[in-house]
């Protein structure tokens, strides 16, 4: 499979204020390189600060980089302009976590569809009406929803509707930022089943961004880990939860609760010390080294390279590179 | 404490720049937007030519507007306001003559304000949607509605005309010995209680009048800030921790006294401009009442000078009004 | 799993009178805990389980009203006591760790305060001077580092866990017999929800603390409880203790439930989503709740309530499946 | 036929926007007092337009062979409101006074408002140095008490009632960029701009289509509520000598020329001042009205009453 996405060392940090100063930079993502192949689910994981969501804003270019880039189809994302830039908005599009906020309260479900279309597409279908009820069939809705506000629907419909306006546009590649977070059980398996259809479907290629390593699994073929923006570990989505090499993703494992009681309470139970530093002035060296059970003084030193360890599983780690 | 320091410390490094665009504006309208400045500043048609000439000259008025500017910042911070062409006195000290009367009036509205408003606003929160809170939605409706100056009229033909209750106009006898200009005060402090007697008889029908449009709004601001603060979680947890209920009101004041200090800070200034119509009415020996004499006597440095001292005045209690709220408000010190 | 019961809810029922209609949050239900264990009160969004452990301190905001039931704790019941003694048993006898403990602090005065006027506020003459100290105490003890500085910081400059931390330490400052945890790692990440629940569970075993944990997350209570009920709209469906509940569960509900969770460790092509959403909880149907969206669903379950019934000892459910009629 | 055909397909496709239109309208004629505050503020724009035409004298002629007897008269059948000084009626002074109000309160606003909402879009929107030179100009206009640099704005510009709309239409924008820059900051966070932004719409379509229409609530309320306020602070100009000058029958002028003859002649102040007043509440009471109303938690609220009503 070819790559779709290639992410090439990308840095993206915000300034801090004060006055008329910089005071100093939140390194929100900081130096990350992967590749998402056509046709998979690319998982990334990490807790909240740690800059996934920018990586995802970055990649739809709704940020500008700092440094690096990102190439959608053999093309730097960053470059494109007019036309070009229009065909990428096309094929690249993004599934907010939120779905309270991510459609305008003033907009019927239909003109939030339709607007989507208008936007992206150079065929405006003739029968607008037709078609956009099609698309909202897909999403589980149905025609009698079309001219109803946002604040009739309740989280799932609405992330339903979000999804409606992702798939008018034709995508081939989606950004899912933290789709489910805001709902609950019994709802998100109907969207993550839903979304794992639409993939098969259309041949969607998915970037799968959450907090939750089990929804994670459950939607990827591979997974990435993110730290204090740095990706830490990336591996097929079996593996890394059968054999997890870097500490930070053994410590994310055994924190997260299973739901069985006998495997739960027989297992190990790794924490990490402390609690994630601020990614203002993160710490130097490897950063997950003041945390780490396992670290060693090269790791306050020096930053680990992500190296391959075996195929296709790369971590970042001085436990496993040699120096 | 060291934030708060380094707080005090910037938002008075912000005062300059505010400073400036103060002076920048009275500056823009007395020196700019008239069309021949020197003629307005000798007093209109009337002014003599040579009197004309010499203002050109004073005030540089025959050089680029950066430079006047520039000599306009000048006499400022050296007290030199210009001359009233009516009084032929400097304005700066006509202004330091009127200015503890409308200083006095505006402070005993601001009062009456804070201690009617402030228990209106309280009992309406706590008594919401009964009768009480509708009322005083009323009062706070009509009191945005309310031209003061009708008002002060209304007040004057019932309480004086009608009643004989209370003098109509000017203030009252002066104390014996004036240490502020601010009589009520003064003669508090020499203790000469008639001329108190007689300051307060005086001050309540154009201190009334003034506050009444303050009044309601205090209340409804009081009002919605202590709702938001009775239903803030941390008020849930402070009865969850089964905190006594001293403790618990202690933290529903202290959060609740925010917002209405930032709307006493702005009422402040609306109160010093709504005495300029008020003492009109009352004919209260105040910036007011020379305000409108300049007016209708072509005035213009008079009506400048006014203008700034209010500017000045207002901004400064802004600033205080800042430092109060981080005092009050930890979060606001970053 | 019999003990001294510390905690027992007898037809509990608290409803909310909203502009929608009456929102019947709470609809007539019975628990028992005992003393010592650590009890889980499971469910989604909106199904009560919150307002369960609001009524048990009789702190239900206006609209909602407790309509009926007891709440006996030791022996008193909580419902019909003066507001003074009850006052007492708040955050004394009864402590609570809310969700959110960003908005459970008043922005404006330091953690060491808030603690403090938790401890003044129940141990009668105590100079504030000694509570300050014991403040400091309970904060090491909740692992806060550098907690001589923190005690002066604001809830502001502290992180969401340690926020969390300053709340737990609150609510042991008087020694609770009764620690309600309303979702208290919902607000927090993985690492530092597993490193809260640590803290909880080893401070109720130092304590000898009983635990109600109020949550969501089936994860949670597979991990750190005794005995679970399981809530939907307003009701429990079942009752049971975890071990049973995960491997055997009986009603229809709570086997959608925890077949809908990703489980990590096991591989799953399909998640079983349950169908249909969660009806709006005014106007209920008659009959069964969960009927409109349970494959099993007879003609009675739309008709009568189903009672709750002890299909095996300890093991309790509310399903027409297992009742007879 | 096709014409109905039309109409029905127009009908479904904005059911749920009538529906909407419908509880504002049921809202907004809820409680007596949005029902007298939509009385006084609409019948204050009719008489604003018909006024002159219906008043029974005319409003500046002076009969002066009648002066004399007709002088100060108090109300009458013939003279609802009295007479003036030079025997003028009253009462018609009084109903033209509301158009001079009118106007200025129309001039004012639509100078203001527009261009208040223009800055606060561009200065929220945009940010940076742009952001940093508005809102520094605005900061330095709220500086000063409106009033005062009203009066200041008016005295250089001589006094009239042009001069009077000028100066206060100057200092009445800068409100409206804080309102306008403090929602866009805030819509501009919200995941359906970025949605926007992603489908590529263009930063002029994403400002008035998504980010104006969910801004514009607080600045109708604050429109309507300031209605009454251009016209109280008209009449205080005019009332101190400054804006409408003699023969002009602004209601603010009236009550400042009625003060001589007061209180023995007390129907000359007291009409005028109770027009402005009865003007002012009615739109003051629409605003506090319409802020619930255009609430769309209270709409709902509304909603909810109105099915089970039924």
């Amino acid at each position: 499979m070819d790559p779709i996405v290639v992410v090439d060392n990308l840095r993206k940090w915000f300034p801090i204020k004060k006055l008329f100063f910089t005071k100093g930079w939140v390194r929100a993502v900081d130096g990350v390189s992967f590749i998402i192949r056509e046709g998979e689910t690319f998982g990334l994981v990490g807790e909240s600060g740690c800059g996934k969501s920018t990586l995802g804003r970055l990649i739809v270019r709704l940020l500008e980089p700092t440094s690096g880039t990102v190439y959608f189809e053999g093309k730097d994302v960053f470059r494109l302009r007019g036309r070009e830039l229009k065909e990428f908005r096309r094929k690249v599009q993004i599934v907010f976590q939120d779905p309270y906020s991510s459609l305008n309260p003033r907009m019927m479900v239909f003109d939030i569809v339709a607007e989507a279309i208008k936007a992206t597409q150079q065929e405006i279908p003739e029968d607008m009406e037709d078609y956009v009820a099609s698309i909202l069939e897909k999403v589980g809705l149905s025609r009698e929803h079309l001219y109803r506000y946002p604040h009739e629907f309740s989280g799932g419909q609405r992330q339903r509707i979000a999804i409606a306006r992702v798939l008018a546009v034709r995508p081939k590649f989606i950004v899912l930022d933290e789709p489910t977070s805001s709902l609950d059980v019994s709802v998100q398996a109907q969207i993550l089943n839903m979304l794992k259809d639409l993939q098969k479907e259309h041949n969607f290629t998915y970037l799968f961004i959450s907090h939750d390593l089990a929804v994670v699994k459950y939607m990827s073929h591979r997974i990435a880990v993110m730290y204090l923006g740095k990706i830490v570990e990336i591996a097929p989505s079996d593996e890394i939860f059968e054999a997890p090499l870097h500490p930070y993703t053994q410590v994310l494992l055994s924190s997260i609760p299973i739901p069985d009681p006998k495997i739960a309470r027989s297992r190990m139970k790794l924490r990490p010390k402390g609690e994630p530093p601020s990614p203002i002035n993160p710490p130097p060296g490897c950063r997950f080294h003041p945390r780490c059970p396992q670290a060693c003084s090269l790791c306050a030193r020096e930053e680990p390279p992500l190296i391959e360890i075996e195929r296709d599983h790369y971590v970042a780690c001085w436990l496993y590179a040699r120096k | 404490m060291g934030e708060l320091k380094y707080y005090l410390i910037r938002r008075l490094l912000t005062f300059i720049p505010t400073i400036i665009g103060v002076t920048l504006l009275t500056f823009l309208i007395a020196r700019v937007i008239p069309a021949n400045p020197a003629v307005l500043w000798a007093g209109g048609i009337k002014a003599k030519p040579e009197v004309v000439q010499l203002l050109i000259k004073k005030y540089h008025l025959d050089k680029p507007p950066h430079i006047q500017y520039f000599y306009y910042l000048k006499d400022i911070f050296t007290g030199h306001w210009g001359i009233s062409p009516v009084t032929h006195r400097p304005v700066i000290a006509d202004i330091a003559t009127y200015f503890p009367a409308t200083a006095e009036l505006a402070l005993f509205s601001l009062f009456v304000t804070i201690f009617i408003g402030i228990p209106l606003g309280v009992i309406s929160a706590l008594k919401k949607d009964t009768w009480i809170d509708h009322v005083v939605r009323i009062i706070a409706i009509s009191g945005a509605s309310m031209p003061v100056f009708w008002l002060g009229i209304i007040l004057q033909w019932i309480f004086y005309y009608s009643l004989g209750l209370l003098p109509a106009t000017g203030r009252g006898i002066p104390p014996r010995i004036t240490y502020t200009g601010l009589y009520l005060l003064d003669s508090l402090l020499c203790g000469d209680f008639e001329a108190f007697r007689s300051n307060l008889q005086h001050i309540i029908l154009p201190g009334f009048t003034l506050a009444y449009p303050c009044i309601g709004l205090v209340a409804r601001i009081t009002r919605s800030s202590v709702l938001d603060v009775l239903s803030a979680d941390f008020i849930d947890y402070a009865r969850i921790r089964g905190l006594k209920p001293s403790f618990v009101f202690r933290h529903v004041f202290r959060n609740a006294s925010i917002p209405i200090i930032t709307i006493l800070g702005l009422l402040f200034g609306s109160l010093l401009c709504g005495a300029v119509i008020t003492e009109t009415v009352f004919s209260w020996p105040g910036l007011g009442t020379y305000t409108v004499a300049a007016i209708s006597n072509i005035d213009y440095p008079a009506i400048m000078g006014v203008t700034l001292i209010i500017g000045l005045v207002y901004v400064t209690v802004n600033l205080i009004v800042d430092i109060l709220y981080a005092i009050i408000d930890p979060r606001i010190r970053l | 799993m019999s003990g001294e019961v510390l905690l027992r809810v007898e037809d509990l029922r608290v409803y909310f009178y909203t502009y929608a209609g009456v929102v019947k949050a709470v609809d007539g239900i019975d628990l028992e805990v005992y003393r010592g264990e650590s009890f889980a009160l499971v469910g989604e969004t909106g199904c009560g389980k919150s307002t369960v452990a609001r009524a048990v301190l009789r702190l239900i905001p206006p609209p909602g009203r407790i309509v009926s039931g007891r709440v006996f704790f030791e022996g008193r019941d909580l419902l019909s006591l003066p507001e003074k003694e009850l006052r007492a048993i708040r955050g004394a006898d009864i402590a609570y760790i809310c969700q959110d403990p960003s908005s459970a602090l008043d922005p404006l005065y330091t953690c060491g305060y808030q603690i403090s006027e938790t401890i003044v506020s129940h141990q009668g003459v105590v100079k504030w001077r000694d509570a300050w100290m014991y403040a400091l105490k309970l904060l090491k003890q909740v692992a806060i580092p550098e907690a001589e500085k923190r005690i002066k910081n604001y809830p502001h400059e502290l992180s969401g866990g340690m926020k969390q931390r300053v709340v737990i330490s609150m609510s042991i400052a008087n020694r609770p017999k009764l620690l309600i945890a309303d979702e208290p790692t919902t607000a927090l990440d993985v690492t530092i929800q597993a490193q809260i629940m640590d803290l909880i569970m080893e401070l109720k075993k130092l304590y000898n603390t009983t635990l109600l944990l109020i949550t969501h997350n089936l994860g949670l209570v597979a991990e750190y409880c005794d005995r679970v009920a399981v809530m939907y709209l307003g009701k429990i469906v079942e009752v049971a203790d975890v071990y049973t509940l995960f491997e055997k569960p009986l009603h229809p509900y709570t086997q959608g439930l925890l077949k809908a969770i990703p489980n990590p460790l096991k591989r799953v092509e399909r998640l079983y989503s349950i169908p249909g959403m969660i009806p709006s909880p005014v106007n209920l149907p008659p009959g069964c709740r969960f009927r409109p969206r349970c494959q099993f669903a007879k003609d009675i379950c739309a008709r009568e309530e189903p009672p709750m019934i002890e299909v095996e000892p300890n093991h309790y459910v509310a399903c027409w499946m297992y009742a007879k009629r | 036929m096709r014409l109905l055909h039309i109409l029905h397909n127009w009908r479904k496709r904005n059911r749920a926007r009538l529906r909407e239109y419908k509880l504002m309208f049921t809202a907004l004629t809820r409680s007596p007092t949005a029902i007298a505050g939509l009385v006084l503020s609409m019948s204050f724009i009719i008489l604003g337009i018909v006024g002159p035409y219906i008043a029974p004298y005319n409003p500046i002629e002076i009969d002066f062979e009648k002066m004399h007897e007709l002088r100060l008269q108090p109300p009458s059948w013939e003279h609802p409101f009295g007479t003036d000084e030079f025997g003028r009626d009253l009462f018609s002074r009084v109903l033209c006074g509301a158009r001079i109000s009118l106007m200025v309160a129309i001039v004012v606003l639509s100078i203001a408002i527009p261009l208040g909402i223009v800055l606060g879009l561009i200065a929220g929107y945009f940010g940076g140095v742009v952001d940093e030179v508005i809102m520094r100009v605005t900061d330095v206009f709220l500086s000063f008490p409106g009033l005062i640099l009203a009066i200041a704005f008016s005295a250089a510009f001589g006094a009239s009632i042009w001069s009077a709309m000028a100066a206060i239409a100057l200092v009445w924008w800068p409100p409206y960029v804080r309102v306008v820059r403090g929602q866009v900051l805030q819509i501009k966070e919200s995941l359906f701009v970025e949605a926007a932004k992603a489908l590529g719409l263009n930063p002029l379509k994403i400002m008035f289509r998504h980010i104006l229409p969910n801004a514009l609530t607080p600045v109708i309320v604050l429109a309507t509520l300031d209605f009454g306020s251009v016209i109280l602070v008209a009449a205080a100009l005019s009332f101190i000598g400054l804006g409408a000058q003699p023969p002009t029958p602004e209601w603010g002028r009236l009550v400042a020329d009625g003060r001589a003859y007061f209180p023995e002649k007390w129907w000359y102040v007291f009409f005028p001042g109770l027009a402005i007043f009865l003007t002012a509440l009615g739109w003051n009471l629409l605003g506090d009205a319409l802020r619930d109303v255009l609430d769309p938690r209270y709409r709902r609220r509304l909603e909810f009453k109105e099915r089970r009503g039924r």
